[in-house]
């Protein structure tokens, strides 16, 4: 509706500009002549809390180097200067709002003005009044003054892309949730789960122990919940070849929950008879303590593999050596980015960030972590999209001439 | 009783996540105003927020004095840096620099709190050359690309590598802090930005699930 | 040999730790002296950013680092504060991190003795007490930052201070910086620089350095200074040697270690491998 | 504060440093109470800072200027702690959900602005130039590969379908530049943390003068002679384990 009324204005100004050039003689080109201000506009300025006003004229042949714009408010009484600016700045164009909301026009001069900069009583839904004076040495001109009153929007509609985007993610993930809990959602199977099978197998012909640590986050954290779910994997082929397995934790929660995971497998795969209470076992609450404590049973039992998955800070170092010096297949997995490099090089094979959470999701089908591993997805495909769509046609509009179409696509991928 | 329990507290949640996300879209002063008073508000709960770690630090601690558990005695001192530290603030009122001289506290936070803080991290240090002598095996064609990325950073960012650069490798012309440089800038923004996606929407639907009451793993058990 | 190489890789590594610490001490007894040159260019437009705002600007420096990172955070915050006196900028100070303020009591202890004598506090800069939960105070900045700020740090009033005239927001300011070792930068990338138009700036740790790769291609970040390098550098930048020169000085020798264990290790590896 | 103070100072800043230190030759008692400390010091100096930079200015003293609307907050504030009281810990869910509600409002809209259309925008922007020339050419194939890397490890983090054929070689690629970037972390991570180590020395190296009467020196051999007697004194196999 504005925007309309904007153009309109617009469209008037421009006329009358024209009309106005095609009067003044060519001549007179080196002599500095007054600009024709009847086109000066005041309007509230759009999306914003109701604090300020734009003012806007058509920019002419007058605004050459030298030339100066002054723009003035006033609440009845006194006019103030509010903005004085060099005659060839400040256009419509450079406002920086998205095409869908604003027409950026390179012939007509723009200024938004925050009225409580300048009137101390500032009070939104109050009309003021505006002028703008231009001065080049000796020329002048003013324009009538003009009535505006700034009011509150409703609605940033320069924001819409993000508004949209996000129900858009909204709308996939209930879907996602739906259907995760009706019929499950298909995730590819992780490389990383083979390596798992391997490292237990190896452990079972050299008849030594696994350790397995869930890492230092509480149960309530991502990570720590995918773990559990691997967890269950190791055991249930621990139980299935008879190995030894060592659960070494850090938080009692945790642990409790451990307990619970590991007996369930032992039971599935109806070996409950080889599970003992103290496969799960409280090592240490302290950082440190419980690195040096690890290390140490590492370092005493010589198991065949060692797992560290979960939240890992700083004793990632600490653990993955131990583990890599006495010869241990290594298998890591982190959210954690500034722990990953250290796993990565000591470790025969890490799970890095997210593809922890998907081989949580794929192994324990719990369609919370299978929805929002889709919809991470979704996301992803999304800006795969949008990347390769979005740079080739940038280039081809580049080659072809097509300003519409770079704007288009610089000003959907913004924020404003 | 579920009512007062649980109901009400998610549809709090709901209502003050559905009027926060839509302040990002509406500019009026009335979405604002609301803005405002609940950051005052939220920066008082939050002063209140970290009594949750000082609890649970005490009450684990002084279960293991109670129980007598192994190495109890330690915990002693948990207690003991806590006076520490809050008895001289209260003497100093929370002040540090009384003038050009230093309070009770200043003096605390100059000595002991600055040596203690400073010395857990850096101990890492250590352990990095350890690791990096006894664990970094260049197993993969993987480990020796991150090996090399690694290599030009470590070289490349200290005088004296930047030396023996350039007297070993200077008649190539390409200087190691340019190769840094574009390390840096391509193939390393390249790589963060394709985490960050991830973990971007990860954090939008965890906000979404806690916006419709979907995820309420910090509410506790009922 | 063959088991020699084996022992040799298997070696205490307590006997590693004693090696990094002597090859540390050296250079700080006594120091090597080297050049820094090859200024990282981020921190030159960071530098840049500061040499070109106009005098009088107010800058917001958010110091968000406690002791643990320290020596790399410090110096380069030293070495911003002194180019931003340097230019008669006006200067706000605040932290979100509770374990900073004994850090900017030492700023404010050194402003007037060695940073910048001819200053005055409440005219050219100010410190503003620490602040519970940044997500509240950073979106309070971008509209009336008094409203969350009504006092400084010692519980003076600052609505009447003189370096606060005609500051009401973060819009009314000419940049940011956030030096921290927590993830506080991307806050302020987020909830004050992009949602309210505010050229934010960081000072980060080494170890998260390499993540703002995106936001700086962006010009989400006006400029970076990363670790003890980055602090060396902007001291190169405002030609004052400090602490973050003679640390990169002393780093050198511990650098040249690290890659040189690795390489060696994995050379022994691969004899124990193929040979 | 006397000088006396200030050399004290000294004294305590080496002993505790060394005696985390100690930690590398083994877990010892003297890290052990340290570290303790440091727990409690850490939450003590919270303590302090939030009473004296928050709780006092913002909730003390308005509430005796008659400013009673910070009482929702402070009640809300207070909630949260009945989560260690199992029988009214349902009472801190108002206080959290708050929270929780609050922030996740928040987050998500900029979350979709800085982390995600941002980021798309600049994999765009490089090749937004007008023509292509010998100054144009660098950054566009730098944005060139940024496009190319970024997609490719998106493609290695994408579940929903088999890594076969070409989405294989993609995600190949993909982490190539992952590791690119994890060495490169792996390089600033190492100059981080000796920047921390070179302060802790430069401290130590500083209270090892005469002015501080060798306290670093003191303290050092000290310790050296606690782990000798205790190696002598103690059975054989600790050690051992502890070699690690």
């Amino acid at each position: 509706m504005l925007k309309t009324r904007l153009n309109l204005s617009f469209f008037t100004v421009l006329f009358a500009a024209s009309a106005v050039s095609a009067a003044v003689p060519a001549s007179t080109k080196n002599i500095p002549t007054a600009p024709d201000l009847s086109g000066f506009a005041a309007a509230d300025m759009p999306y914003d809390k109701g604090e300020a006003v734009l003012v806007s004229w058509p920019a002419g042949p007058a605004d050459v180097p030298g030339a100066v714009y002054q723009v003035y408010a006033s609440s009845g009484a006194a006019w103030l200067k509010a903005e004085e600016f060099p005659a060839e700045k400040k256009f419509a164009a450079d406002f920086e709002l998205p095409f869908w909301a604003w027409s950026h026009d390179k012939a007509k001069h723009a200024v938004q003005l925050e009225l409580p900069q300048l009137f101390s009583d500032f009070k939104t839904g109050m009309e003021y009044s505006f002028k703008v004076k231009y001065v080049n040495g000796k020329v002048t001109a003013e324009s009538a003054p003009v009535k505006a009153a700034p009011k509150a929007d409703l609605f940033n509609l320069a924001r819409l892309n993000n508004l949209v985007l996000l129900l858009v993610i909204i709308v996939v993930f209930f879907w996602t949730v739906s259907h995760a809990k009706r019929k499950g959602l298909f995730i590819r199977r992780i490389a990383g789960l083979d390596a798992i099978d391997e490292a237990i197998g190896r452990a079972t012909e050299m008849g030594r122990p696994i350790f397995y640590s869930t890492g230092i986050g509480a149960m309530s954290s991502v990570p720590t919940i995918a773990s559990t779910s691997i967890l269950a994997e190791v055991a249930k082929k621990v139980a299935q070849y008879d190995t030894q397995l060592k659960v070494p934790h850090f938080d009692p929660i945790v642990m409790t929950v451990c307990k619970e995971v590991v007996k369930q497998a032992y039971m599935e795969m109806e070996r409950l008879d080889s599970y003992r209470d103290d496969i799960n076992f409280f090592v240490s609450q302290d950082q440190f303590s419980y690195a040096a404590s690890v290390d140490g049973m590492i370092h005493r039992e010589k198991p065949a593999a060692c797992f560290f998955i979960g939240h890992f800070m700083a004793e990632s170092l600490l653990l993955a050596e131990v583990g890599a010096t006495t010869g241990a297949i290594q298998i890591a997995g982190t959210e954690q980015e500034s722990q990953l490099p250290f796993f990565f090089t000591s470790c025969d094979y890490t799970l890095i960030g997210e593809e922890l959470y998907a081989a949580g999701a794929y192994l324990s089908k719990e369609p919370m972590l299978q929805s929002t591993l889709k919809v991470q997805d979704f996301g992803k495909a999304f800006v795969m999209v949008s990347v390769i769509t979005g740079s080739a046609l940038v280039m081809l509009a580049t080659w072809l001439k097509w300003p519409l179409v770079l704007k288009v696509i610089s000003h959907i991928f913004k924020a404003y | 009783m579920t009512f007062i329990k649980k109901h009400i507290p998610l549809a709090l949640c709901f209502i003050f996540g559905v009027l926060t996300l839509g302040s990002y879209y509406v500019p009026n002063k009335a979405s604002e105003n609301y803005l405002e008073v609940m950051n005052k508000w939220e920066n008082i709960v939050a002063g209140f927020a970290f009594l949750l770690g000082l609890f649970s630090l005490f009450f684990s601690h002084y279960n293991k004095i109670r129980r007598k558990v192994d190495g109890w005695g330690y915990s002693l001192f948990v207690f003991v840096g806590f006076l520490i530290m809050v008895i001289p603030a209260i003497t100093s009122k929370g002040i540090q620099m009384d003038g050009a001289t230093l309070t009770g506290l200043g003096w605390n936070y100059r000595f002991l709190f600055n040596a203690l803080s400073g010395t857990m991290f850096s101990v890492l240090a250590f352990y990095i050359v350890s690791t990096a002598y006894r664990a970094f095996r260049i197993k993969s064609p993987q480990a020796g690309v991150l090996f090399a990325a690694a290599f030009i950073l470590i070289v490349g960012k200290v005088p004296l590598g930047q030396i023996m650069w350039e007297k070993t490798l200077g008649w190539t012309h390409v200087g190691i802090s340019q190769i840094v440089q574009w390390l840096m800038e391509v193939p390393v923004v390249a790589g963060r930005r394709g985490i960050m996606m991830g973990l971007a929407i990860g954090g939008i639907v965890t906000g979404l699930k806690i916006i419709f009451g979907i995820e309420r793993q910090y509410m506790g058990k009922d | 040999m063959k088991t020699y190489i084996e022992k040799l890789l298997k070696i205490d590594r307590r006997l590693i730790f004693l090696a990094l610490t002597l090859l540390l001490v050296f250079p700080i007894i006594r120091p090597l002296g080297l050049p820094n040159v090859n200024l990282g260019t981020e921190v030159i437009s960071l530098y840049n950013k500061i040499e070109s705002l106009p005098p009088r600007t107010f800058i917001l420096i958010s110091l968000d680092y406690d002791p643990a990172t320290r020596p790399e955070l410090h110096p380069q915050a030293v070495a911003i504060l002194r180019h931003a006196m340097r230019k008669d900028l006006r200067v706000g100070m605040l932290t979100l991190n509770a374990g900073a303020t004994g850090l900017i009591e030492e700023l404010g202890e050194r402003i007037p003795r060695d940073i910048a004598p001819g200053k005055v506090y409440g005219k050219d800069y100010v410190i503003l007490p620490y602040q519970p939960n940044p997500v509240a105070v950073l979106t309070q900045l971008g509209m009336d930052l008094h409203q969350m700020y009504d006092k400084d740090r010692n519980g003076a009033p600052i609505k009447d201070m003189e370096v606060f005239k005609g500051i009401k927001s973060v819009r009314d300011m000419g940049l940011g910086i956030c030096i921290t070792g927590t993830a506080l930068l991307d806050y302020w990338i987020a909830y004050t620089g992009d949602k309210f138009k505010f050229p934010m700036a960081g000072g980060v740790t080494a170890v998260s350095q390499a993540g703002y790769g995106p936001y700086l291609q962006t010009g989400q970040l006006k400029g970076l200074v990363g670790g003890m390098k980055g602090a060396a550098d902007y001291e190169t930048l405002i030609g004052v040697k400090e602490k973050g020169t003679s640390g990169i000085d002393a780093l050198s020798l511990a650098h040249l270690m690290v890659v040189t264990l690795i390489v060696l290790a994995n050379l022994m590896m691969l004899w124990l491998k193929y040979l | 504060m006397s000088e006396t103070w200030m050399i004290f100072g000294g004294w305590v800043a080496a002993g505790l440093t060394l005696f985390l230190f100690s930690f590398l030759y083994k877990d010892n008692p003297f890290f052990k109470a340290t570290e303790h400390l440091y727990l409690g010091a850490g939450m003590g100096w919270v303590f302090q800072t939030v009473l004296y930079q928050t709780w006092i200015p913002k909730v003390w003293e308005p509430l005796r200027a008659g400013d009673f609307y910070v009482l929702i907050p402070t009640v809300l504030g207070l909630s949260l702690v009945t989560q260690f009281f199992p029988r009214i810990s349902w009472v801190s869910r108002y206080g959290f959900t708050f929270i929780m509600g609050y922030g996740s409002g928040l987050v998500i809209p900029l979350t979709l602005s800085t982390d995600f259309l941002k980021q798309i925008g600049g994999t765009i922007s490089p090749f937004l130039v007008s023509e292509v020339s010998r100054a144009t050419f660098w950054p566009l194939l730098n944005g060139a590969i940024v496009a190319a890397g970024f997609v490719c490890v998106l493609v290695y983090f994408f579940f929903s379908v088999e890594h076969k054929g070409a989405i294989k070689k993609a995600s190949t690629v993909g982490i190539y530049f992952l590791m690119l970037y994890f060495g490169a972390a792996f390089g600033n991570t190492v100059m981080g943390r000796f920047s921390l180590l070179y302060g802790r020395f430069d401290d130590l190296y500083k209270y090892s003068g005469a002015k501080y009467f060798y306290a670093t020196h003191v303290i050092l051999a000290a310790l050296v002679l606690y782990f000798v007697i205790s190696h002598f004194t103690s059975r054989k196999k600790e050690a051992e384990e502890e070699a690690a």
